[in-house]
């Protein structure tokens, strides 16, 4: 789960770090008020909450001279969607003048199995840019899970960041407080950037913590991201999470059913292969009920992208006769065949499952390839 | 032979009193594999499909000290201690089949393991077989049949099609191991690889990678440097995937422009590796590369 | 630092742990009011809470079976000195009924330089006493320190000092508890004597925790207990730590000084053997400056039970010179030579030391041995 | 021969900069230890009497790749960094002189420094002298003689008293390490005594003790054994001590009833070493012993 930016600014907070005086709008508050309230003083930062890449260049974050400049400022970023979607929260947040940018973030290296601290003196671009232009200037540090990451691991990164002084013990304090919230929070990833640094301090302009969504049962503080919120997920995405489908809108015509995300990512590439384009993604896993492909059949039913169906099942804990069963719920119960449906079944229980269908008037394919001709070419 | 498990491993389940670690236990047995004991906190005393249940890995361990190899079925916010305790009660391979586990706790218990000694196959994985051996995991064992095909996958249908197509091509496994389709794994492609090039039966392996990471270019790197010599056939899921995009498994995510299928591919190939645009190519390719040997 | 009873139980309860309902009465309050404010039903259990050792035994801990009974006891409680020491809290707790009481300790293994786990299913008595009396019911296990106690850890233990099924998931939560305890407030023990097993759960009917004095800095929610407060230290010990001394009253006559703990502890034990008895321990540790000995010999002069003084220095970073002006001011700043002084001075700057005494009519001895028979034949 | 540290011993001093650290730099300097560099965050490019401080360690390292110990002043609340910072730097000894760290951080990272294989003398200690060859600590050098008898102590003053009246009798040293009051220390007596098992020029050994814990009874234990060979006169101070009273080190205190002084002469003698009553006998005892010989 993404955390808002004054979501990760508060833990950091938390943790002693010195973050911008700012002010938190919610939608309908009085802006003004809500400043004065604060104490903030022009110039002032103003910028949308949302969650999604790109904020800056989307226009979702002004720079104000004046509050009036502020009020308007906010009012009409509430009303202006950044990728498609509308804030809720706006933070205000005091211009900080500064020296220079920096980038700091650390992540979890699969293949080290280990985390690792990224960090550059050049901030305030992605770390996909810095690493296209100055990839020189990125200092990779593995932590050690038994240690974890110390002062002096700190200390060295700044210094190689070209941080001295009492700016270099900011950095490390800074740093610490950065990796505890990456602990604590479960995150998959907490980055600062950029991180500016303002005479002999820094002081993260943004912050981003990810938190692992199987950790989050672990806090309970943070409470629940509407899906709507979030906005990672289109109008079907979303309903499909609510209905417990592991589902993927993409841009084609044919839709897609299989068993196993690696199967369904196969079933993808080969109605590529055979010149056909799949609308989705949808894996209804292993050990599947005949209700849970009910729900999925009948999702894709409805899902207007979808033209026609290609459901690829390979039965190994799943039962192809169970399969097929639901298949055939999802035609009586939901108002019958109302689309294409090709259905591709191999595996445990195959022929059990291929007479269920042939019954119904449906001819399943063992041979995925041509499964896949076949919807292609309707 | 086969690599880590084969008929003289003796298993305990972890988690066997649960829906699924009963159901999969009676498959196992039904396949072969000998389970010697069960682990259940709390629970135990009890007896499931004629095996007996412990409450804890070293009384299990205390009364059947043959066992060298687990398997774990327990929920996910109790797994990782599972883990440990089956590390700490000296098995020599732990197959971890349950999924959502924090990966800040994957992390740890796979950096434990590697201090240890310990295999872990897994998280979030269909387990290892080493057909008409034992089968350590949920796959459906008929699929499979001996032979000298080793492989090594990220993703657990899609193995079990692959392995289908290879056992009625003719070309039976030595061992299929199935690694997890999480972000951190305990056992990566290489370290699959070197126990595959030192098993004299595996004359070829089958490598299902998928996009996301970076295992694909290092097992591409490993035979490019000659540190694995046996022929390999790949081939990777995911080529139409859109960047961004969560497929299914956690692990399966182009980030920060790396993962990418095409560089996948392009790794692979320039290693001398076969990479098959379809899975129903794999026999084909594996047969050729095992004549051309 | 030795939290109160009550304390201990708090944090177990916030980690989780189930206590028996309680209220804490301080000094002053109405018993009566706040009992039934809290709606505890007698029979319940009156407990001084007193950091001394051995309370139950005198007669800190009483049983009321009705509430005028459980009133009149605070009352006598808190007039009642438990070695010496007055409480300025009563905890009220409702009384358990249970089948049986266990032991369980956390505390720090110094030559495996590990925690370790102690348990026995014999607990109620200490811990010295199961040692004596039930040695074989003693459950030991060491915590490696990479690794933490797991859950399984918990369950192993529990196991072995006979728990199973439902009670023995509630230990294994009770333990894991009592670790996070031990771990979060760097203590040096935590302990349950006894801890209650009643039906399929356990709770503790007592609580201990020990601090780190060295990590008390972490933990300034904890406060400052006052020395007073402990039941550790005599009113001349207070006192010597008020004034910034490592001073330990013992039952002699001859008060003793010296630089570095396990001299100081020799010098002790050299006065015992010549056949004094020492009045104290006093380390002035070392590079002690004039001052400081200065306060040392004053504090002394004043302690009643030191009839006379046995200053044993041996100068290392510690300079005689040093010593010997610190003295000398003593006995010109504070009032004269107010008790026989007998001193030993050795080491760097000894002639310079030794001159500055002679200076002042006071003769230094070399010899350790020969200075003790001086001191002893005074 | 010495053990553990001699003239090819090439010191960082960590907390140079420091009060402490600035002073006994200057003292170690004129006894002749070879400090090639210190360290102390922010305080980069500074010199010491004549030392070059450095921000971190990696950088002094880097500078002085012949630095293979340091010593540890460091407030208490930062010196655990510090001594990670020095086992990740690659040093074989590090000396913590800093007292009042909190125990469960010495915990730590003696038992990381255990993994890496870096010998940890303290904390709360006085260091180590190698006499007419090196001196990482605070004691003052002129007590010290070279020669033949190997010292370990768990008390500082005590250990220069014992020290002068070996050094008047004639009997230098080879080494004498102060291993530090407090309650978890990194090197012990039998690791200690290891060492000087191995070092030929130690002829005997005078083990310094103290009431509380059970290091001396583990010593008394490998003389018992056999593990350790040469002759060894103990002292134990607090005899008249108290239980249950900390007597100024925090590693001194009998409590449950361990660490009694008539429990360690006990233990001490059975295993036939020679306990002395006074440390002025210390002398008197070492000449017998190496006389037997």
């Amino acid at each position: 789960m993404k955390l808002f930016e004054f979501e990760a600014k508060e833990i950091l907070k938390k943790y002693g770090v010195e973050v911008p005086p700012s002010v938190l709008i919610k939608k309908g508050e009085d802006p003004l008020a809500k400043i004065k309230e604060a104490g903030l003083e022009p110039p002032v930062v103003v910028k949308s909450q949302v969650l999604v890449a790109g904020r800056g260049k989307a226009g979702g974050v002004k720079l104000a001279r004046t509050l009036e400049e502020a009020v308007e400022l906010v009012n009409k970023l509430f009303e202006t969607p950044i990728k498609g979607l509308k804030p809720s929260y706006i933070l205000i947040e005091k211009a900080i003048e500064h020296e220079a940018e920096l980038y700091t973030a650390i992540i979890i290296d699969r293949s080290e199995r280990k985390p690792v601290v990224l960090a550059s003196k050049y901030g305030g671009m992605d770390i996909e840019e810095i690493a296209r232009e100055k990839p020189e200037s990125i200092i990779r540090l593995h932590i050690d899970p038994d240690v974890g990451l110390r002062g002096y691991h700190a200390r060295v990164i700044g210094k190689k960041i070209g941080l001295s002084g009492k700016a270099l013990s900011s950095y490390s304090r800074f740093l610490m407080a950065l990796y505890r919230a990456f602990m604590d929070y479960d995150a998959d990833l907490a980055e600062s950037n950029p991180l500016a640094l303002v005479g002999d301090r820094v002081i993260p302009l943004d912050a981003r913590i990810i938190v692992d969504d199987n950790a989050l049962y672990k806090h309970p503080e943070l409470g629940e991201r509407k899906l709507e919120e979030t906005g990672e997920y289109t109008e079907w995405e979303i309903k499909a999470r609510k209905m417990g489908l592991a589902f993927v809108e993409l841009d084609g015509d044919v839709g897609i059913i299989g068993n196993g995300a690696g199967l369904t990512m196969t079933t993808m590439d080969l109605v590529y292969e055979y010149g056909g384009k799949p609308a989705n993604f949808l894996d209804i896993g292993g050990g599947a009920s005949a209700e849970l492909v009910k729900t999925a059949v009948g999702f894709l039913f409805e899902f207007p992208k979808a033209k026609k169906i290609f459901m690829n099942i390979f039965g190994g804990i799943t039962r192809c006769d169970e399969v097929a069963r639901g298949v055939i719920k999802a035609i009586e119960e939901l108002g019958g065949m109302k689309k294409p449906l090709v259905i591709r079944l191999s595996g445990t229980n195959e022929e059990e499952g291929r007479r269920i269908l042939r019954e119904a008037g449906i001819e399943a394919f063992t041979d995925p390839i041509e499964a896949v001709k076949k919807v292609v070419s309707l | 032979m086969a690599v880590l498990v084969d008929e003289n491993t003796r298993v305990i389940v972890q988690g066997i009193t649960g829906r699924e670690g009963s159901f999969h236990t009676k498959l196992m047995l039904e396949y072969g594999t000998k389970i010697v004991a069960g682990v259940t906190p709390g629970k135990g005393g009890a007896v499931v499909h004629g095996v007996p249940v412990y409450d804890t890995m070293e009384e299990a361990v205390a009364e059947h000290p043959e066992a060298n190899a687990s398997i774990v079925f327990v929920p996910a916010r109790f797994a990782a201690d599972a883990v440990y305790e089956a590390i700490d009660a000296g098995m020599k391979v732990v197959v971890v089949i349950t999924e959502h586990i924090p990966v800040h706790e994957t992390l740890e218990f796979v950096n434990y393991a590697k201090r240890k000694g310990t295999v872990i196959i897994g998280p979030n994985c269909p387990g290892i077989i080493s057909p008409g051996k034992t089968k350590i995991g949920i796959m459906p064992g008929h699929v499979f049949a001996p032979g000298p095909v080793g492989i090594v996958s990220r993703s657990g249908t899609l193995t079990y099609e692959i392995a289908y197509a290879l056992t009625r091509a003719g070309l039976g496994q030595t061992t299929a191991i199935g690694i997890g389709g999480d972000p951190v794994v305990g056992l990566t492609f290489t370290e699959a690889m070197e126990l595959f090039e030192k098993d004299p039966d595996t004359k070829a392996l089958v490598l299902i990678g998928e996009i996301g990471g970076d295992m694909e270019e290092r097992a591409a790197m490993m035979v490019k440097e000659g540190r694995f010599t046996k022929p390999v056939v790949a081939f990777v899921a995911g080529r139409t995937a859109p960047p961004g995009k969560r497929m299914g498994h956690a692990g399966a995510i182009i980030m920060m422009g790396t993962g990418t299928y095409e560089g996948k591919v392009k790794a692979l190939e320039e290693a001398g590796i076969r990479v098959a645009r379809t899975p129903m190519e794999i026999p084909k390719l594996v047969r050729e590369a095992l004549e051309q040997k």
